[in-house]
């Protein structure tokens, strides 16, 4: 096993090119990955597509302005977001009534298994959620089969350029536990994008985790970034 | 009835159909109501569908368990687990509800209809919301459960046919409201309880959509 | 939550009748429920169907004759094997040559994936594995689907009457965590199945395990049994 | 080449395949000693289908970590974790591996031919063995790099076609002998490097496919 390089919230949101293809972990805000999300915030590069459960707060825990992702729709760097549920940031159903952004919502439980399959090599996901429903004309959906006299929509398999990691602790492998509900969509998107960074409160010495409780593996990440501690 | 006791009596009525054990997913609003009519010796494991399996109560700021960065609910607010409880992702979480592993989900309506389609996440031309986990719940759930007043503001929710887009099709069991109580079945809606403060015209009245009265339609009081 | 009953291996083996299809977790017994499975074998009971990644073994590790669940193949207690590999288990050979016993072999990440779907009420499981060979021919494939110009078999979900967890630490709820390599199909296994078993080493007072670092979540589980500590 | 170099020979060759970091599963026999010809200063992280990212060595019954009830490896021997490795279940494992996350896996055949199909699990009317994990490797694997001697009692293992059932199609990127290296291309086996012990027509002597020798090809030696 190598050692993966910790980086700056900084360096990571300098990786990231305009027009990229973001997976955030994170259920508002909760697990996502802030110190890279701000400097990307601050970076003004745009176009970027996002993927994550939502686009976070418009307001934090303790009043934050422009929780999490929330900023990135804010400054108008978003172009288009895979989402479950964006009705806590009225910002984007505004700037998709002016045209600047496209929205594709999806079961939350979709979300989850498409982003899984993306990374675990599945053709697709083949789920009775959605059916008879708007998410039938999803463009994350690829039609609909009728397997053992029951009715299932296939799901196309979600991949990103990036994954953003929003964890607890991690080793210097990379190896990655998260705290309370911080796990939500963490744990399949470091599986399912080409460059994963995750950020971190606790930069921990290897084997501190133990083997059994590693929640997501140090294979699967790229970078490290020690982030603020909550 | 009055008003203000309306929320209550339904949320009273639902725990009715609770056992000791019984994992539940209750939604926002009237659902959350629900633990606190349960009968004695009735404990429930409550999942959230942010990754908790057995949620406990909201702490309050000066709680040690107060955790608003890492131990949340999806409205945002702080939460935290019960004892015995446990994390979970959300593959695996989900996995477990659309799987038939989560015994009931309680949730309110916008429209329910005589097929049992359910529409509760959109109204189109409105602020733009998201289905987040409510389809996987209705779909996955072992029982759906829709619990609302009956009409809102005079207008009738129970359809024959649901106009909104839907959350789920073919999804209601029960739907549990302050008139009576339906349950859908092949042949419809039949009501099997209702409300003595009201008469089957008085439901009939405020229902648009037919349905039948079971031989053995009891009182909700019993 | 609710305590689940904890019940002796004799009482967990008298619940599983005749005929049952059985789901038994366990990678060469290395994590496999071996004192429910003892008393199965001791039952005399036949007619199952084993869904299991082997057969177990022959010899155990510090020379245990029939060690997990080949005690039952040995009996004669078993119909049909659906597994990835029983080439340490000689006599499955020798009952499929006799035209006693059925084997249906798929891939390793196919039988996990088929139980996962199964417990996660997926339609089935699109995977490139086992393309251009005998799988195809499997029972458990219901086809070959081409995706973004890739094949992909369909293969179905998997469920069974019963599955019987080996696990390390087990608390009174059901929660289980398992020890090194015992994990294996245990967690998939979990989900999959009408009444699940959890054999454990040790029952540990609920809040033990830390609720981050629970492997099998005590919903899944409807009966504790304590078995031998190793 | 003495019999018994070769093999030491052909796990030498496979690990100059390696960087640091690598993911890799290694099959049974052969293909295990190849962490003994690492270059200095390359360390992989082995994976392992029983549910190991990071295994260690095979632990001695005197050893703190023996533990052959709780940790072995695929053969049923004890095993360990490395120092920072992790236990992992089933389904994420295999996920990891079709998902392409395992940079290589080495493992032998039976026969392997032109068009990179791989058959090493099954000879029909022999015993009954399984695939176990061979196939979702060999599919999900970025690189699978077939290790072997280059014949079989003097009869070729590299064909046109496979007689024998597939592992799986087209996946072979690389084929390692004792005699040269192939890589399996679009437009069939191209002969990237020859042992110097052995001269072209050898090597098509041995070789029931046709192959092309690369303009560049190079020492096995170098």
């Amino acid at each position: 096993m190598a050692n993966k390089p910790v980086i700056t919230a900084k360096e990571a949101a300098a990786m990231i090119p305009e027009g990229a293809t973001i997976m955030c972990g994170g259920f508002l805000a909760c697990g996502q990955a802030r110190a890279i999300v701000k400097e990307l915030a601050a970076s003004g590069k745009g176009g970027f597509t996002l993927i994550a459960n939502d686009m976070a707060r418009a307001t934090g825990p303790m009043g934050e302005e422009f929780f999490g992702i929330a900023q990135l729709i804010h400054n108008h760097q978003v172009k288009r977001v895979i989402a479950t549920h964006v009705g806590m940031t009225p910002e984007v159903g505004q700037q998709v009534n002016e045209g600047t952004l496209e929205v594709n919502l999806i079961p939350q439980g979709s979300l989850a298994e498409c982003i899984r399959a993306g990374g675990a090599g599945l053709g697709g996901v083949l789920t009775p959620v959605g059916v008879g429903t708007l998410v039938e004309q999803s463009p994350l959906c690829l039609g609909k089969q009728t397997i053992d006299g029951k009715e299932y929509l296939l799901m196309k398999p979600i991949h990103a350029d990036f994954a953003l990691l929003g964890t607890y602790k991690c080793d210097a492998y990379g190896n990655c536990w998260y705290k309370g509900t911080m796990r939500n969509f963490n744990v399949v998107m470091a599986t399912a994008a080409d460059t994963v960074i995750a950020e971190c409160e606790y930069l921990m010495p290897v084997g501190e985790i133990e083997p059994e409780n590693i929640h997501t593996y140090g294979m699967c990440v790229n970078y490290i970034v020690e982030g603020e501690r909550k | 009835m009055e008003k203000s006791e309306i929320k209550g009596f339904i949320a009273k009525r639902c725990a009715k159909e609770l056992k000791d054990g019984d994992v539940v997913n209750l939604g926002i609003g009237l659902p959350t109501m629900i633990p606190d009519y349960l009968p004695e010796g009735v404990h429930l494991l409550i999942h959230a569908e942010l990754g908790i399996v057995g949620a406990g109560v909201a702490p309050k700021s000066a709680d040690t368990n107060f955790d608003p960065y890492h131990v949340i609910d999806a409205g945002g607010g702080p939460c935290s687990v019960a004892f015995g409880g446990g994390f979970i992702d959300s593959a695996m979480n989900f996995g477990l509800i659309r799987g038939g592993h989560v015994d009931a989900c309680f949730l309110g309506a916008l429209e329910v209809d005589a097929e049992g389609n359910l529409a509760n996440w959109i109204i189109p031309g409105k602020k733009m919301p998201g289905m987040g986990g409510a389809m996987d719940l209705c779909v996955g759930a072992r029982k759906c459960i829709v619990c609302m007043e009956h009409t809102a503001k005079g207008n009738p929710k129970i359809l024959e046919k649901c106009r909104l887009p839907l959350t789920a099709a073919h999804c209601v069991n029960t739907i549990i409201t302050e008139m009576c109580v339906f349950q859908v079945t092949d042949k419809g809606l039949v009501m099997t309880e209702i409300n003595p403060e009201f008469t089957v015209d008085d439901v009939k009245a405020a229902t648009a959509a037919p349905f039948t009265v079971a031989a053995d339609c009891k009182s909700m009081l019993d």
